[in-house]
């Protein structure tokens, strides 16, 4: 086994982004798809880091981008359960697949 | 194996095996403190590449957070606790196959390119690197952060603040309906 | 760490000064609404429309005085941003005029809703300038934000809540998308600044003599951030929801501040960060834009209600702008910010006849238009004029601009793509003339006569007098934006 | 005055804002106001017209409107010659005649200050268009002159049908105009400019490959197909006449419709270099004129015949262009714009007075409109081509075009055989013989000064106005008209003689049938009824498009919506309600096959759009999905 490089880390982020499309598109509760929402946040997150460790190791690019995704998340997902909590008041439920008053 | 072999491994297989629960748990409370396991497996996987300050934030905000921020929610949305029928949509052949596919893709991809690596050892310091930067070439963006923060603040307050009119907030949305019924059937 | 430079501190703060007095003022406007124990429906958006003129004002004063770069090259004051910049402001002080009454009805949290409005155009502003994908990211997420709180405004409604709700969930799988596409151009490229980002590129295209797998799908990622934001085919699903559920004025906003900035944002991106991969996704746009006229168009035909027709048809819109993007010359750089100033007052335009039209009826229905030109002349025949304006019917602003951006995109070889936009036209012809029809030549009774608010008549004789006034006196303006896309285009 | 001629848009422009802003309310005084505008139009145009006849040099006037250096320069200009000259007479004189005959027509409308805004808007538009002195200007009033259409077909909405006529009229000639734009931006990108002075110039000099001048000149073409109602494009003008008849005289007959052919006469250049192009122009010019003139043989509305009769001269005058016959092609652009648009205001009058359309009720009115009969009577003369009015003239230069053609020429004297004979067939049955329907007899009466006097004024020119092409005149039509292309058909006496004596014997045949009654007009149709019914179903032309599109499109769809329920549906479950769904389509379906009516891609694309409306579900995770597959798909495509 070769030592851990840049590609394993990308592997990681590629499969925790993809568990999260997967969460994201299947859950119907609208938490769960906040947090699969969370995880692909997260994935983006390990991306830039090991990019910045390995391409750009003298400059910490990737970690001041990290840092900033986070606040970024956590900004997004107080706005995002404020509105499911709107919707729950509205619907008794948060169950995204029932939320489709308007379409076509 | 080396030990940042092992740790790596170990790291992955947890980030992983707790995501997949996240999002297959069938009670969203699981799912919750799932997503807190795996967000630690990152703040382990910061550590290994080097990124002790961000491992730290990782920690308080993500762990401290915002995934509180969610458990709360839970507590706050969940009627029946467990035991809901269907906790998928219907989209979980398809969104398996999609899913599987961009992960093909990202593989794919990932594996066909070279990217050019450093050599050159990580710099030493990184914390205070970055606060030097959070000040002076990203103080751009540092600053506008603040005003999102602020921003979110206030339309989290907005949304969530009880507004006097919700008893009548469920007539009007009951109002909603027959109406887009009644389109519908011109439909 | 070099010793503080003061000089260099004022010349980068004077730069930034317009999203600054907008950011100063919003807080204000937000202070004040806490302040005020009943607060007064007129007074904090008489503030906010002050602020805009003000920021409009402080906007056009930096562009004449300091030009240039300020914070380390991420962020810059050149003429394209002065163009745009005045279109989101425009847009901004349009959404704000229209908002008087919608604000009137609301019970509380006035203040806060312009105060929403005023942060989320900081972050327009500051996407319109960012030559840096971090500080852009964060400058789209500002603007977002707001946006999501202002989509689900109308608490009491299932439909606002439910807008709000879609908005934040795609928005945030977006924003993913998009952080990923710019994790991996970091990495590609080992920067995040778009001028050393086009090096870059060329190098790996020089070095290899294409582009490895990775470098495209992260095109696609950063394509499919800007096509959500900018509400592009078949990243537009969320759009008709939104703009349905949404307070109408702030569909408007959405639908033109929004996307101007988006568009500002995606010049910069594809037009000069990623001018060297453009062999990668010149097609792509060319589908993208093919498949928004067509979609778009084709579903606005069935819609009954207004809104929701809008929404189509401004997913049609984005089609157009982009078909000036094959061509990723001065040309296409040039019919793409001619198209957004002609798309905002026409597209704004129509919103607020729409706004003034359920202010009055209550209604959003595209069969209660019947007869709108006996109910109230003025408001029809501007209604009438914005919708020719969307067709591209002259002498309205939104001729020119078709013209210009299909002229672009034959003289870069895209006929194909020329023939589906003219094909579509016809279309879109189709439905904005049912309105019109419906409007001029009415079937059965028609109610009682419609009056028009003050607030909302000057938003309109504003609109109309961009409509009209580019599509007849395009001249010195359209010199300008060329200028200004000259510049662009050379890295300056 | 030719310094000033930019003034003659202009007028009937502040007329149109004067009565918009400022005298809606009171209709006398709009009337007043738009036909005193006109007026100075027409003083003006006329003395520009008269001061360049004979005058080689072009005049151009022109400033900067958009002006970027290398990529993009439009002036905005007016360009003054011989043919412009010729159109601004056309324009100016119909438009006054039509506007004066119109305060009799449309006295008791209670919309009559805006039918005269509407006029005036038009009238502006078509003098803008004549005068431009590039394709963009000229693009910009086609335009307008198009919406200006809209309106006014659609002014009495009361009537269903006249509203949606509006409505076809609009979308079915703006799909030539696709084509217009597209040459447009072709001939943009091929020569750096649209003035007609460069485009030409670029042209003689062969800068443009062949091939890009054919496709540019079909393209143009195209525009001129759709605005002339030329073949398959025509389905419109017929439905047109739900306007107001001085409407239908003005825009479906006089200015509007011959829009397209001025389009081709101007870019004359083209089509001689694109000698393809031309083939096809003369080609759809001639299937349209037989295809036309057939359909007005059978046809019981006045204004049906007429409308028929214009799109087959049109196609003439498109043919002859086509053939390389420039002369004979605006000469006869000229007379038939007089003579038709008296058909028209003479078919007006007799509706006004026995309100109907229909020439089976009507009958023997010569006895009470004599002045409504004797200059209809003119008219048809002259359509007829009979010595020595105007139609005379100008149809023996389009048959002189044809020489070297034998079909063109055998296909060009049947048409005058045939339109001599509908025309005939169509005074007969209105002013002859016994009224068929008493009562209406009885109330029909002549109509007022206003009316009648622009028939009488138009009688006047449908006689004099073929003289000025009379082959031994120095400054005849021919040599003031073209000048950078001058062209001189030699004036073949045998061939005018032949033509006349087509026209001749289409008169006889009428007369013999519809006069003397000796030949049996049922007989006739007893005998050959297959042709008689293609004749009055107009060939089937809506029913084919119903057929050749709708129908595939439906089995189509049908195809499509099988998939979507068995096999998508399955998969995504989002793309809806089928049962919703399918009575969507249902409905859909049914307005469209049982309505039989084609409104053209509108229903089309309707139907589309039903379907693809349905992947909007409302569920945001089924966007979601679009969303990441169209990733992946975008990947995969690249």
């Amino acid at each position: 086994m070769p030592s851990i490089g840049l590609h394993h880390y990308l592997a990681l982020s590629a499969v925790v982004f993809c568990i999260g499309i997967y969460g994201m598109l299947t859950r119907r509760n609208a938490i769960g798809v906040l947090m699969s929402v969370e995880l692909m946040f997260n994935a983006a997150n390990i991306a830039l880091v090991a990019f910045g460790r390995f391409v750009t190791p003298q400059l910490v690019t990737g970690q001041v981008v990290a840092a900033f995704t986070i606040a970024v998340a956590a900004a997004e997902a107080t706005v995002a359960l404020a509105i499911v909590l709107l919707i729950y008041q509205h619907h008794r439920g948060i169950d995204v697949d029932r939320i489709n008053i308007m379409k076509w | 194996m080396d030990p940042i072999t092992l740790a790596f491994l170990a790291l992955a297989f947890l980030i992983i095996v707790a995501s997949l629960f996240v999002v297959s748990s069938r009670n969203i409370f699981h799912s919750a403190i799932f997503l807190i396991l795996a967000l630690f497996g990152v703040a382990g996987i910061f550590v290994l590449l080097e990124a002790p300050f961000l491992a730290a934030a990782q920690v308080l905000i993500y762990v401290g957070a915002i995934s509180i921020l969610m458990i709360f929610a839970v507590m706050l949305t969940a009627r029946i606790a467990d035991g809901q029928l269907r906790y998928t949509n219907e989209q979980v052949p398809t969104g398996l196959l999609v899913s599987l596919g961009l992960l093909v893709v990202m593989l794919y991809s990932l594996w066909q390119t070279p990217i050019p690596t450093s050599a050159a050892a990580p710099v030493s310091g990184a914390g205070r690197k970055l606060g030097e930067l959070f000040l002076t070439q990203y103080v751009l963006p540092f600053e506008i952060i603040s005003v999102l923060l602020l921003t979110a603040l206030i339309g989290a307050l907005v949304i969530a603040k009880k507004d006097p009119r919700a008893a009548s907030a469920a007539d009007d949305s009951a109002a909603d309906v027959p109406a887009r019924e009644r389109e519908r059937a011109v439909v | 760490m070099s010793a503080f430079d003061l000089t260099k501190f004022y010349a980068d703060w004077q730069i930034i000064l317009p999203e600054c007095f907008l950011f100063v003022w919003a807080l204000f406007v937000l202070t004040l609404a806490t302040l005020g124990k009943k607060d007064e429906p007129g007074r904090s958006g008489t503030f906010a429309l002050w602020t805009i003129l003000g920021a409009l004002i402080t906007a056009v004063w930096v562009g004449v005085t300091a030009d240039g770069a300020a914070f380390g090259g991420t962020f810059v004051f050149d003429r394209l941003a002065v163009v745009f910049k005045e279109v989101v402001l425009g847009g901004v002080i349009l959404t704000a005029i229209s908002s008087i009454g919608t604000v009137g009805r609301l019970e509380v949290h006035r203040g806060e809703y312009y105060g929403l409005i005023l942060l989320s155009a900081v972050g327009m502003l500051l996407m319109v300038s960012a030559t840096e994908l971090l500080t852009l990211y964060i400058a789209i997420e500002l603007s977002t934000m707001g946006l999501y709180v202002l989509a689900a405004y109308h608490k009491g409604s299932r439909r606002s809540a439910e807008a709000g709700l879609k908005y934040v969930i795609l928005g945030g799988i977006s924003s993913a998308i998009l952080l990923y596409g710019v994790a991996w151009l970091y990495g590609l490229t080992g920067t995040t600044n778009l001028a050393a980002i086009k090096d870059a590129v060329m190098n790996i295209y020089m070095s290899t003599g294409g582009f490895p797998p990775a470098m495209t799908l992260a095109l696609i990622f950063v394509l499919a951030g800007f096509g959500f934001k900018l509400a592009l085919a078949p990243f537009h699903m969320w759009a008709p929801d939104v703009y349905e559920g949404a307070p109408t004025p702030i569909t408007a906003f959405l639908s033109v501040a929004s996307k101007a900035a988006a568009l500002a944002a995606f010049l910069r991106v594809f037009f000069v960060g990623l001018e060297s991969a453009a062999m990668a996704w010149t097609q792509m746009i060319a589908a993208l834009a093919a498949l928004g006229m067509i979609v778009g168009n084709v579903t606005a035909i069935v819609q009954t209600n207004i809104k929701r027709m809008l929404a189509y048809s401004s997913v049609a819109q984005i089609g157009y702008i982009l078909v000036g993007a094959v061509a990723r010359d001065t040309w296409g750089a040039t019919a793409i910010s001619f198209y957004t100033m002609a798309y905002l007052f026409a597209n704004m335009g129509a919103f607020i006849c729409v706004i003034a039209f359920s202010e009055r009826t209550g209604s959003d229905e595209i069969a209660d238009y019947n007869g709108l030109a006996a109910r109230s002349p003025v408001l029809a025949a501007f209604f009438a004029l914005f919708l020719l304006s969307l067709t591209g019917i002259p002498p309205t602003a939104g001729f020119l601009a078709k013209y210009y951006v299909f002229l672009a995109a034959v003289n870069a070889g895209y006929l194909w793509l020329v023939i589906v936009g003219l094909l579509t036209s016809v279309i879109a012809l189709y439905y904005y003339a049912t309105v019109i029809r419906k409007m001029y030549f009415p079937s059965g009774e028609t109610a009682s006569t419609i009056t028009v608010s003050k607030s909302l008549t000057l938003a309109l004789v504003i609109s109309t007098i961009g409509v009209l006034f580019f599509g007849v006196f395009p001249g010195p303006f359209v010199g300008w934006i060329q200028n200004a896309a000259q510049m662009l285009l050379a890295g300056k | 005055m030719i310094q000033t001629a930019w003034l003659i848009p202009i007028f009937p422009l502040v007329a149109m804002a004067a009565i918009v802003l400022f005298t809606h309310r009171h209709r006398a005084l709009s009337a007043g106001i738009s036909i005193a505008a006109v007026s100075l139009s027409f003083l003006w145009g006329w003395s520009v017209a008269v001061s360049v006849w004979g005058d080689p040099t072009v005049h151009r006037m022109s400033f900067d409107w958009l002006n970027l250096g290398e990529s993009m320069y439009i002036p905005i200009g007016i360009q003054i010659d011989g043919l412009t000259g010729m159109m601004l007479v056309v324009v100016t004189t119909v438009a006054l005649m039509v506007q004066i005959y119109s305060l009799g027509y449309m006295r008791d409308d209670p919309r009559y200050s805006r039918y005269y805004a509407y006029l005036s808007l038009f009238t502006m538009a078509m003098l803008t268009l004549v005068l431009a002195d590039n394709f963009f200007l000229m693009f910009v009033s086609w335009e307008l002159v198009g919406l200006a259409s809209y309106l006014l077909i659609g002014f009495w909405f009361e009537k269903q049908s006249a509203a949606d006529a509006g409505k076809k009229a609009f979308i079915t000639t703006r799909l030539g105009d696709l084509g217009f734009i597209l040459g447009l931006l072709l001939l943009y990108t091929g020569c750096g400019t649209l003035t007609f002075q460069g485009v030409f110039s670029a042209v003689d000099s062969h800068v443009l490959s062949g091939g890009l001048l054919t496709i540019a000149g079909l393209c143009l073409f195209a525009g001129a197909v759709g605005k002339s109602a030329q073949v398959p494009l025509h389905v419109w003008l017929p439905d047109a006449m739900e306007g107001p008849t001085p409407v239908s005289a003005l825009i479906h007959a006089a200015t509007m419709v011959v829009a397209g052919v001025y389009l081709v006469a101007r870019s004359m250049s083209i089509f001689l270099a694109a000698d393809r192009a031309a083939m096809v122009v003369a080609w759809i010019g001639i299937i349209t004129s037989v295809m036309a003139a057939s359909i007005g043989l059978v046809q019981n509305d006045i204004k049906r015949v007429l409308a028929y009769s214009t799109v087959s001269q049109l196609g003439y005058m498109i043919m002859a262009l086509g053939l390389g016959g420039f002369t004979a092609g605006t000469f006869h652009l000229m007379t038939h714009a007089f003579f038709k648009a008296l058909l028209f205001l003479g078919a007006g009058s007799v509706i006004h007075a026995v309100h109907t359309n229909d020439i089976r009720e009507m009958g023997g009115l010569h006895a009470k409109m004599k002045t409504t009969s004797i200059t209809f009577l003119i008219a048809a003369l002259a359509i007829a081509g009979v010595f020595p009015l105007s139609g005379f003239w100008s149809k023996d230069e389009i048959v002189a075009a044809t020489l070297g053609h034998p079909i063109f020429t055998v296909l060009t004297l049947a048409v005058a055989f045939m339109t001599a004979f509908y025309m005939f067939r169509l005074y007969f049955l209105t002013f002859t013989g016994k009224p068929r329907d008493q009562h209406k007899f009885d109330h029909a009466h002549e109509s007022p000064k206003t009316m009648t006097v622009p028939l009488q004024i138009l009688a006047v020119l449908s006689v004099v106005s073929g003289w000025i092409g009379l082959p031994w005149l120095e400054h005849g039509f021919s040599s003031v008209v073209f000048h950078e292309h001058p062209h001189h058909p030699e004036f073949h006496v045998v061939w005018a003689f032949i033509a006349a004596l087509v026209g001749l014997s289409g008169i006889g045949l009428a007369y013999m049938m519809y006069y003397k009654g000796s030949i049996d007009p049922e007989r006739v149709r007893a005998r050959a009824t297959g042709l008689y019914t293609t004749l009055l179903n107009k060939y089937y032309f809506d029913e084919a498009y119903s057929v050749l599109f709708v129908r595939p499109y439906y089995t189509m769809c049908r195809g499509w919506f099988w998939f979507d329920q068995h096999a998508i549906d399955g998969a995504v479950n989002g793309l809806g309600r089928v049962s919703v769904a399918w009575s969507v389509f249902n409905r859909w379906f049914d307005e469209t096959f049982v309505d039989g009516a084609v409104n053209g891609v509108g229903w089309l694309t309707r139907g589309f759009g039903a379907i693809v409306r349905h992947l909007q579900t409302g569920r945001v995770q089924n966007y979601a999905f679009i969303v990441f597959a169209a990733l992946v798909v975008l990947w995969l495509l690249q």
